[in-house]
């Protein structure tokens, strides 16, 4: 762990400084693969680094993330790391922090208003990106593919989708993309993509915004045999999200080609260092990080450490400009859970 | 009978023709005694009723008459005592069907299940079934509409059972219950919703069965009834047994005497002086009409003065008196109340010109049964209750209380819910609702059904207290003790009037008008 | 004695002919005839919707689609199904929808390797479907327990219970999703039979035997009897306790079973499987002519409610509506639909 | 006469003449003491409740953490005595979630200036208030129409009503969330009066007017009998029809002004706002006593349901429960709290 409470103090504190600095941390759901990894890093995090955590979860509710940040400070914790899945509605809670000189450190979002002492997160545009650009590579520039998005309310699967059409359109405008909300939901999923399916039984890419709904398309695709290996024609190509280690597997056994590692394990390792550095007193510039990733201004007043998400496909290559990583990597979150 | 008895039919010894047993009681209640909450229902009754019989059980309301019944046919457990059916004790409450082999019971509160077709609530749980066990809907109509067929009652068995009238919904009760083969029937107080022909031939059905040996418990409020079918009587009085007797050795006077507590009999009524021709009009009803329920009706009324509205079930007596309280529009004519016109068809117009009521049904329009007695009573006169639309519950309570003791309900106080009280109670609750916003005008529509015969006589004496009042007031009814205390009655016949009577009618005369004959032809 | 006694016939009231009240042989059939109308209220709605669908996408009546529209609906029509009987007996159950999701998830908790997944991996493949069952069983038995025995009332215990399940869920699975599933627990939501889902045949059956449940067996009937007057059910000898029992485990064995059948189609079973079907369950069963209030209702016409809704879902696919208005268009489709049916069928206030 | 038993006169209850029955003193206030008891029946779990949590972290108690918990639920709790009135009057309104989200929706759109955010910048600030309490009256006028003028079924119609109005407010916002909300919108969910939340202070006067509105006025006695039998209310003389108008307006208002504040707190309007509030508005109702059947509950009981749930969820969050658990552990709270008031106020079957 990274030095311990030597240089404590300095932030300010009004009585004897604790020998561990106490972080609030609140999970924004835990119901997800990917934010109940996180959730799992968090504590191991924290231990290595000699912090004491209250942890709160605010179940995708943003006004339940307001509560439990005002309950967190009432139990004086020095810090706080939160994953707002609103990122509008988070403005006055950040306010309210500022107010009262408790650093704030957001995971995965970005506030559209409101400083916070750092901001840790994959591009999720990037997301959308790099799937576009695998998808356009493998079905050169031609046919349909189907989007199964996220919640059109998420700001996060928002991204995904802008991002992904986007692409699509500037870089391969032939293809045809069906989007298709799903809000989070496998059976919802399986439920349009077997429509779009029977209406158009030439898909042959199919892009799903996070990992919620991978079993689900996979069981639609086997229902009309079209689950078959990459080499053979009636293969259709199929990108997920999220890097959980079911989505490697099936990488290796050829069942899907790719998908985007999310940091589960970076997100939690380095919101709370910074939330410890900021009690310590510490403070960053924009800039290369010694972890692999930048640290930029986006705004006056807000720092955001972009860490590097990953896309993994089965042979490691490289697609349209993206560089891949092979599914076996060590250095997947994924391939080091257990 | 054991014709339409469906498949559980028991064999029926027909035990020719010797109505007079000599083996011990079908049934006995011994020390009986019930409790619902502070409430004792029955306190240590005892009852006993021997084969071949016909037994009254008679009893002013809240008596505990109801809930002996359901402890007799095994709706509840009696917190004390005990309960044989031919010397043998009770079955198991858990035991339905061997409840139902000892005794069936058209009970008072209607066991009819409104969404479900008139058969099936015929044959509801001993459907006919076919081989496969499915039940075979052909036959179980078929025999619905037999079984309806020897009582008259003409209706299509396929409807559903909400759409049937009160009259015709009691038939389906009472021609289930006979239906079972069952030696020993409950009937508590069957009559209360059938008119004259109805009950003739109820009873003629009943003396036939006795014929067959089949012992009843015959409950009403109406006496006659008891001298005409009953042989023994045992009389109930707060919870309690207080007699038991052959009917003949009984006279009527002895018998209310028994079931109030009192020496007095029923009181003898004066002569209504008449009412003065300069009286003010209080009810101007002209040419009233509603398509086919009745057409072309005047019905003016003077305060002060008592008008009858007799007919039979489906004459339009009772649509009539809606239309003119505003319950319901009618299609032509004009209601002038007092020189003003109440919208048609508004209750809360003639509520303003002052008009009350007291609706058919009581369970259906009267009371509101999750609220106090004090809203209950005070429900249409909330401007009274305190200023700009807000409620003083003292102010509710006090005038609760005092209509409370002006109409003698029984009860521990204005806060009770309605459900709380007897059937002869919430009756008059209605009625203290009537008379709240003190009326010039005062509709009663069948006001004495179900209710004791004190209480009945009760009632009655406070109408025409209040008619003396000034108020003008219309009974429509066909019960003879409502319409006896009328100046005059209008008798209406398939939904014209046909007659009027003045005071002084014999019993005969307003049968047959009623009946649409015509006597002086 | 005063002059009560001496009317003609005895009886105080006179006689009268009964029949006058009856109805005349004109109104006869009109009752039978509604019913059965009522019954089938949403077939023009149907109707249209199919129509529309057709001009919409030329796909929409070939037979993929159709069985496509049949299979995804098959498992939440089962919950439709259990629920229709739970309403029809005068009661809900909301914890369907949790049950719908927990049932499977235990059998994939302790059937899954350990290794793989999150599993425990303590019994065989093949317990896993005695093992949904038996949480369905065990679903229905704690409701009915609360309901029926301790007569508390059934909205806030079902509502308790959706909240408890839904969180043993999320408990056992860490949140995650199971995969990997046995495939005595897949094969049910993926096998066809005679070219066609399995799961759409079991629907189709379990419906065919709801109605025949509903409409022509003693115990059917006696749901009817309870969720129209529990005391003249009692009365007509009816063990109301019993039917209630059977009842509220029947319902939630089919769903966990319908649950099951999700899981086998989307091999897995995702944390949240349920979440949220419970409004749809509803709409469904109340669109199809079930009323709320109990005694009322056919599951023929809970299946042409939960087929509606999935038709429009369907159609609103195929015509590529703008993801963003989907909802609102959705709503206003199924008001119309509604304003239709009920208008032709009649009044529905209750 | 045989075997007659001459009962002793003082019996089980006093008999004599009309006039004395009755009104025995002793039993006289039976009735209203349990009323108010059946009012109170979640008391002893909130007693309970406070003292686990502040057994669970000594800051339960303190002013901070009540404001807290009062300011969190200040918003839903609008909610909850909106569907009480409706409920009391024996209807139900799923709807108010999405005009909880739509009202302040439709305010943001059409007053956030064009560039920033995603609004149509067409009034001035000033207008938002006005706007989303039309929002409110329309949705409510709505539903009145479908329901009352139409009689079509309360449940279908504002089912379909949730999914119109929650579709509509994604599609305006194009599922995202409006901020830079113009000041009026904000002032009420962020100012402070005296030192505690504005928030607050709108709940508990609209609650306290809801008590005397329900509890000790003629309007609120004809809800209560609407409820109960609509049939005896209109043969009182109530205008029914008139009432539930204004019953379902109110309630619509109520939401978009619950909504307004819960947008002010946050300051912004997330597309999903409301989104599957109405389950937690069914359970503080009906934990709180109010009936589902209408005619029954008050406006204090489901208080005290609302404030039953928040407190349980801010006692989990403060105990530090992992996430996971949190839900199971709520649900099972909730049963045994529920066992608790319910069998000391008693059963509540319906
Ligand atoms: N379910 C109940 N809960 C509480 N009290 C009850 C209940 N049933 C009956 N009672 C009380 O028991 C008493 C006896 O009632 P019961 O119905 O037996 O009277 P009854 O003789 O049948 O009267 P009526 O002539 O009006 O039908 C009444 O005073 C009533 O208040
Ligand atoms: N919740 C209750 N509390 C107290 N008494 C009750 C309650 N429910 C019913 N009762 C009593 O049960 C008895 C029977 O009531 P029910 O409504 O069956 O008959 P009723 O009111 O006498 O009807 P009717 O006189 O029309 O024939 C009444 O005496 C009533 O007082
Ligand atoms: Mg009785
Ligand atoms: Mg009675």
């Amino acid at each position: 762990a990274c030095g311990g409470g030597g240089t404590g103090g300095g932030g300010g504190g009004e009585k004897g400084a604790p020998a561990k600095p106490l972080i609030g941390v609140d999970y924004p759901r835990s119901d997800t693969d990917f934010w109940n990894s996180y959730i799992r890093y968090v504590p191991r995090f924290g231990g290595e680094l000699g912090a004491d955590l209250k942890t709160t979860n605010s179940q995708n509710d943003i006004s339940t993330l307001t509560a439990n940040v005002q309950s967190l400070v009432g139990q004086g914790v020095r810090g706080i790391v939160m994953a707002p899945q609103d990122t509008a509605a988070v403005a006055p809670t950040l306010q309210q922090l500022e107010t009262k000189k408790i650093p704030a450190v957001l995971v995965d979002t970005r506030p559209d208003q409101g400083n916070a002492f750092m901001v840790v997160r994959a591009d999720n545009r990037a997301y959308g990106e790099k799937a576009c650009r695998f998808l356009g590579e493998k079905l050169k520039g031609n046919g349909k593919v189907v989007m199964l998005q996220g919640d059109l309310a998420s700001i996060n699967g928002r991204d995904r989708t802008e991002a992904f059409n986007e692409c699509m359109k500037q870089n391969y405008p032939q293809i045809k993309v069906f989007g298709e909300a799903a809000n989070w939901d496998g059976a919802v999923a399986a439920q349009k993509l077997s429509t779009v399916l029977t209406a158009n039984p030439d898909v042959k890419g199919v892009y799903m915004q996070s990992s919620f709904a991978l079993a689900g398309t996979l069981q639609v695709l086997k229902q009309r045999g079209l689950l078959v290996k990459p080499e053979d024609p009636k293969h259709v190509f199929v990108v997920s999200n999220d890097g959980i280690p079911q989505e490697l597997k099936d990488i290796a056994s050829g069942d899907i080609d790719a998908t985007v590692s999310q940091p589960a394990d970076l997100y939690a390792k380095w919101a709370l260092s910074y939330a410890k550095a900021a009690i310590d007193g510490k403070t960053f510039q924009p800039g290369k990080t010694d972890h692999d990733s930048t640290i930029v201004q986006v705004r006056a007043g807000l720092l955001e450490d972009q860490l590097s998400a990953p896309l993994v496909t089965a042979d490691g290559g490289t697609y349209g400009g993206v560089p891949s990583v092979k599914h076996d990597d060590k250095s997947l979150w994924g391939n080091n859970l257990n | 009978m054991g014709d339409h008895a469906g498949a559980t039919a028991k064999p029926a010894p027909a035990r020719d023709g010797e109505p007079a047993p000599a083996d011990g009681p079908v049934a006995e209640a011994e020390r009986v005694t019930k409790r619902y909450g502070e409430t004792v229902a029955l306190d240590g009754a005892h009852i006993t009723i021997m084969p071949g019989r016909t037994h009254a059980l008679v009893g002013r309301n809240g008596a505990g008459k109801s809930t002996l019944v359901s402890i007799l046919t095994g709706l509840q457990p009696p917190d004390e005592g005990e309960i044989r059916f031919a010397g043998a004790p009770a079955p198991r409450l858990a035991d339905r069907d061997a409840w139902r082999e000892r005794v069936a019971c058209v009970y008072q509160k209607s066991t009819i299940i409104p969404e479900l077709t008139v058969a099936e609530n015929l044959y509801l749980n001993r459907h006919k079934r076919n081989r496969l066990g499915l039940v075979d809907w052909k036959s179980v109509w078929r025999k619905a509409s037999e079984l309806l067929e020897t009582w008259s009652v003409d209706v299509d068995v396929r409807r559903p059972a909400r759409e049937l009238g009160v009259e015709q919904r009691q038939f389906v009760e009472i021609a289930r219950a006979l239906s079972f083969g069952a030696r020993f029937i409950i009937l508590d107080e069957p009559t209360a919703q059938l008119d004259g022909a109805a009950i003739s031939r109820l009873f003629e059905r009943m003396r036939a069965m006795r014929e067959q040996g089949v012992t009843f418990l015959f409950i009403s409020h109406h006496l006659q009834e008891i001298y005409e079918i009953c042989d023994t009587v045992t009389v109930f009085r707060d919870a309690r047994h207080i007699l038991t007797a052959p009917v003949a050795e009984v006279p009527q006077g002895d018998l209310v005497g028994a079931m109030t507590g009192e020496a007095a009999g029923l009181r003898e009524r004066r002569i209504r002086p008449a009412v003065p021709s300069e009286a003010p009009v209080v009810l101007d009803a002209k040419g009233l009409g509603d398509g086919e329920l009745y057409h072309d009706v005047d019905l003016r009324v003077r305060a002060g003065e008592i008008v009858g509205l007799a007919g039979l079930g489906g004459s339009g007596k009772t649509e009539l008196a809606e239309a003119v309280v505003g319950l319901r529009a009618p299609r032509s004519g004009t209601v002038e109340v007092a020189g003003s016109r109440p919208r048609p068809g508004s209750v809360p117009a003639s509520l303003t010109m002052g008009v009350g009521f007291v609706p058919r049904d009581r369970h259906h329009q009267g009371l509101v049964p999750l609220m106090s007695i004090a809203d209950n009573t005070t429900l249409t006169i909330p401007e009274r209750l305190g200023p700009a639309g807000f409620v003083s519950g003292r102010r509710k309570d006090r005038l609760a209380r005092e209509m409370i003791d002006n109409l003698a309900i029984k009860t521990p106080g204005p806060e009770l819910p309605v459900t709380g009280l007897s059937g002869g109670n919430q009756q008059k609750v209605v009625m203290a609702r009537a008379l709240a916003n003190g009326p010039r005008l005062l509709v009663l529509i069948t006001p004495t059904a179900g209710v004791d015969v004190r209480s009945k006589e009760f009632l009655l004496g406070k109408v025409e207290e209040i008619a003396g009042t000034g108020t003008g007031i219309v009974i429509a009814s066909d019960e003879l003790d409502d319409l006896r205390l009328c100046d005059r009655v209008l008798v209406m016949f398939h939904g014209r009037a046909v007659a009027e009577l003045p005071a002084g009618w014999h019993d005969h005369e307003m049968v047959a008008a009623m009946e649409g004959v015509d006597l002086d032809a | 004695m005063p002059e009560t006694t001496t009317a003609p016939s005895g009886t105080g009231r006179p006689p009268g002919s009964p029949s006058s009240e009856g109805t005349g042989p004109g109104r006869r059939r009109a009752g039978p005839r509604l019913a059965r109308l009522r019954d089938l209220a949403l077939v023009p709605a149907i109707i249209v919707i199919a129509i529309v669908g057709q001009v919409v996408h030329p796909i929409f009546l070939q037979a993929d689609n159709l069985i496509n529209i049949l299979q995804t609906m098959s498992e939440i029509s089962l919950l439709v199904l259990a629920q229709t009987l739970v309403l029809v007996a005068g009661r809900m159950d909301l914890s369907l929808e949790s049950t719908f999701g927990l049932a499977p998830g235990v059998a994939a908790w302790v059937t899954v390797a350990a290794g793989t997944g999150h599993g425990l991996g303590l019994l065989s493949g093949a317990w896993a479907i005695p093992v949904t069952l038996a949480v369905g069983v065990l679903a229905g038995v704690v409701n009915a327990l609360f309901i029926v025995r301790f007569g508390l009332n059934g909205f806030i215990v079902t509502l308790g219970m959706l909240i408890v399940l839904r969180g043993l869920l999320t408990g056992i699975s860490g949140g995650q999703t199971f995969f990997n599933l046995p495939s005595s627990m897949t094969y049910l939501g993926s096998a066809l039979w005679l070219g066609i889902p399995a799961s759409i045949w079991v629907c189709l059956l379990l419906f065919a035997a709801g109605v025949v449940l509903l409409g022509f067996t003693g115990f059917g009937r006696s749901l009817y009897a309870i969720g129209g007057n529990v005391d003249a059910a009692k009365a007509a000898g009816i063990r109301t306790d019993r039917v209630l029992w059977i009842t509220l485990i029947t319902a939630s064995v089919l769903a966990a079973l319908g649950g099951l059948m999700l899981a086998g189609r989307l091999a897995s079973v995702a944390a949240g499987q349920g979440n949220g079907a419970i409004f749809t369950v509803f709409a469904a069963a109340v669109i199809g002519g079930v009323s709320l209030n109990g005694g009322k209702g056919t599951v023929f016409g809970a299946f042409t409610g939960i087929l509606l809704l999935y038709m429009i879902q369907n159609v609103l696919t195929l015509a590529g509506v703008p993801a963003q208005w989907i909802g609102a268009l959705n709503g206003a489709i199924i008001l119309t639909a509604l304003g239709i049916s009920r208008l032709t069928g009649g009044k529905t206030q209750e």
